[in-house]
């Protein structure tokens, strides 16, 4: 499913974020990305996204390569993963039920249908009473938990998720790891990046461990 | 991707953005409206009054004299008006040139007392056309008058012609300076005025690319807000103009009159304006955007 | 706090957030000196119009004729001038009136040729001031003259003078009406191009307070960055007009110069634009800015 | 140092954050804040700092009622609180540097104080050499580090921290709370919201539970 080689990321301004990674994710797999602050894992994820793009090395993602993609390609590629962004990259002036249904609206979804699957969603992060909220009228977790909503309403092939419970109790860290491995049952590969010491000792069995921008174990 | 159903979906989003950032779209209408709107008063203006100057510089140019006993007017009018340059050409009599005389002389007519016989020549009053564009053709008219055998004198005033062809030439220039000047200042302060607009949207821009916008789903809103914008400040740029002309048209001294004329059509004013105000929202719009886009 | 040292520092800051915003920075302060040029041309235009209209309203208005024989030419000026509202009176002999219409009938000569003695009256040519700011000043005038021994005749061109006062009144009234929707135009223009600029820094504002600044803190960058942004879009303004009025100067007629004249002193216009676009600036960055704080 | 006498917090809109909450935290103290997510941790703090008014009830923060407190005196207030926001709050077109110095410039401290303070204070946090950077250009628990090292940099009289781990690593993590320790011991009140179950059992001897708006434990 994901495939890097050799994949390296020094960013301008002189900081070394990622050296000569390689590393193969099959379809279905469920993967945590762990190492310390920098290490490097968030710079992982978004290269995977297409949204920065690698200083050296190759990627291939879902049988394509990123290098050959066009730009019309892109929002294509991008509808098939869904991100959950450290920052959680939520529209300030929409409401939660608009910044979850966006990801359905740009792929043409009906109306009606993405009435529902948002719906759905936000019940299942437990935000339904939250719907209509803008987002900085949120809590740091609610916000989390409509990032998470965004990025699996579309049913994506993939799930990228960074510091998905950063900001979640244990127990809603619990209940988002459990949303993620239903729908990874369900055939979505899932790599999430996370310090969650509990979680990883609770689910990480497969495990990419990030020190310095070199895969360390 | 679902076709039209999806693109009246987009649609209504865009309105509803729209009326997110109502005050933002509404200021910046504003702003188009009044910069539409100085630019088009600048254009009535100059259109008006290069018109009335023009028509003040279609003066009679050229008198020539005509001996007496020459042939008949009929025969004189028309060797005149073929002459390459002439578009008018009027007889005047004997006894008109005596007539038109005593008109001016209104207050000295003492001085006319001792004259019997009437002494004045009939004279053609001749005006030649384009003026501005072809200084040099009265002299050419002046050339070929002088050579007609009932011609007696041609007068004409060098001075006023070459006046009348400058300030018109001048005025021409002024204006295409200042016009050019208030297109460029226009266009400028209405795509700096949408850029800033837009520039506190880069975030929700960059985010809509990220969850996998296309190009077009993210144009379309800004498209739509350039066109409600351009348009109300189209109407807004109308009604500052109309009311204006409103304001002054009822002080306006009569003779001066012209100078508050539209000088088209008013619904060729408005669907131009209008039309203006869509097309420099537009552009602003996407302009603008298409920087973030990039990205 | 700091004091004098931490000012300092503010300013400091304040300059390289300057150069951080610096495009920002520059499309305000061009978009204001844009503006400025625009309403300062206006004005330049107008008040030479308005000069060259006066000083043409300013002919000669009435004449009185004098009855052959009457007193001393002195003697009758000074009692012209001892009129209310008389600004000049000039005396014109029997000789002068001759030799003028002479003049005035070139190649009409001959209607003169059977005239001996000089039929013409002397006259008195008479200005009365403030033709604008009171037109019925004239009748006045003209009744006062009417009663004097001297007077034959007293002649004025009513219809004329009513054109001259009220083509003056409407100039002035347009002028203040495009003058007012100018200034607010810019104002305007000016006020929401530094409030869309400032609203893109509130987030910074916010932190800004939320870490402890002090309003004064938080104000004087944007007081500076005001300052700057004004200055420079007065120089710009001052660059605009002056290089529109060099391009246009060169080809305009002579006799119609006076509408390219500098109707201030340089230095004026110069300081008058520039504190204009200071003033501009700073209250535009500070209003916009109060928003912010308050909230 | 900070009383609350039966505060309750409506937001518009409808949410209920706080209800009838009595607390009192004596100078010096250390105290922990936990509860899941929404639980009003974020918003019990931000009534503390006197960013957002409470619907109900009355603050005493160091002897002051902050309805008595004048709107030119409130800055003097927030300079003797630091206070580490859980969305981080830093500007995004200043460096790190720029962004810490800002908390000793709104004093009035003198340059050459201000850089030696900065500093000292980064590399407490370990990020000297991000100094020049903007914090779009860190990873997300380099920017915590950084509200961190705002907050702290000035040593104020109180420390509300709110969610100050959520992006670091374990190890950091304690660091943190240690760095938070050592002013407390230097006599500083310390606030820290937390959903860190780590730190809880390490270091939470004195902790409020909030739940639905209400103290709980
Ligand atoms: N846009 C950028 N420009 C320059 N340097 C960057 C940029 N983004 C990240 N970096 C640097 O790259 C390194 C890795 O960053 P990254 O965000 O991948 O770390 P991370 O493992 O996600 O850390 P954290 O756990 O704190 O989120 C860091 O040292 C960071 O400073
Ligand atoms: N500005 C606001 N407007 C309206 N409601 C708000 C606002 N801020 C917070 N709320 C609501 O108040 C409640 C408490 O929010 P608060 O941020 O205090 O929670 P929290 O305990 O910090 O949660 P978290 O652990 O997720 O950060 C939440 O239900 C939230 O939706
Ligand atoms: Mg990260
Ligand atoms: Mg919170």
């Amino acid at each position: 499913m994901i495939q890097m080689f050799h994949v390296s990321k020094n960013y301008e301004g002189g900081s070394t974020a990622l050296t000569d990674v390689t590393l193969k994710i099959t379809k279905g797999e469920f993967l945590f990305i762990t190492g310390p602050s920098g290490a490097g894992k968030s710079t992982l994820l978004k290269i995977m996204f297409g949204s920065e793009p690698p200083t050296e090395g190759q990627i291939i993602i879902d049988g394509r390569n990123y290098f050959k993609i066009s730009s019309s390609e892109l929002p294509l590629l991008r509808r098939r993963i869904g991100f959950v962004f450290q920052d959680f990259k939520l529209i300030p002036n929409k409401t939660v039920f608009e910044n979850v249904a966006l990801a359905l609206k740009v792929m043409g979804t009906s109306p009606r249908e993405i009435k529902n699957r948002v719906l759905r969603m936000l019940s299942y992060v437990k935000l339904q009473h939250r719907a209509n909220f803008k987002p900085l009228c949120l809590s740091g977790g609610e916000q989390q938990r409509v990032a998470i909503a965004r990025a699996l309403v579309k049913e994506p092939a993939i799930i990228l998720a960074d510091e998905p419970t950063g900001n979640l109790d244990p127990a809603l860290s619990i209940e988002t790891i459990e949303l993620f491995r239903e729908v990874n049952n369900r055939g979505t590969t899932v790599v999430v990046a996370t310090h969650d010491k509990g979680l990883l000792e609770r689910y990480g069995r497969k495990t990419v461990h990030l020190e310095n921008g070199r895969v360390t174990g | 991707m679902g076709g039209s159903s999806n693109l009246l979906y987009i649609v209504t989003d865009a309105l509803r953005s729209l009326r997110e950032n109502s005050v933002t779209t509404a200021l910046t209408a504003v702003t188009l409206g009044v910069s539409l709107s100085i630019f088009s008063v600048f254009i009535f203006v100059f259109v008006n009054l290069n018109a009335a100057i023009n028509s003040w510089g279609d003066r009679t140019q050229i008198v020539a004299y005509i001996k007496d006993g020459s042939e008949a007017p009929e025969k004189i009018r028309e060797a005149v008006l073929s002459i390459p340059g002439v578009t008018s050409a009027e007889f005047v009599s004997k006894e008109r040139a005596l007539t038109e005389l005593k008109n001016e002389l209104k207050g000295h007519e003492m001085v006319l007392e001792g004259v019997d016989s009437n002494p004045l020549p009939a004279s053609v009053e001749i005006k030649v056309g384009g003026l501005y564009k072809n200084p040099g053709a009265v002299s050419t008219v002046v050339a070929r008058l002088k050579q007609m055998g009932w011609a007696e004198d041609v007068q004409f005033n060098r001075e006023w012609i070459e006046k009348i062809s400058g300030l018109l030439g001048f005025i021409e220039l002024a204006a295409v300076f200042m016009g050019f000047f208030l297109a460029a200042a226009t266009v400028f302060i209405i795509s700096n005025t949408i850029r800033l607009a837009v520039y506190a949207r880069k975030d929700e821009i960059e985010i809509m690319r990220l969850v996998g916008a296309s190009d077009r789903f993210i144009k379309v809103p800004f498209f739509i807000e350039g066109v409600v914008q351009g348009f109300a400040g189209g109407v807004i740029a109308l009604l500052i103009t109309g009311a204006g002309r409103y304001l002054v048209a009822a002080k306006v001294p009569p003779y001066f009159n012209f100078i508050v004329q539209t000088p088209f059509p008013v619904p060729v004013i408005a669907v131009a304006l209008i039309a203006a105000g869509v097309l420099m929202g537009v552009a602003g719009s996407l302009i603008s955007m298409a920087r973030f886009l990039k990205a």
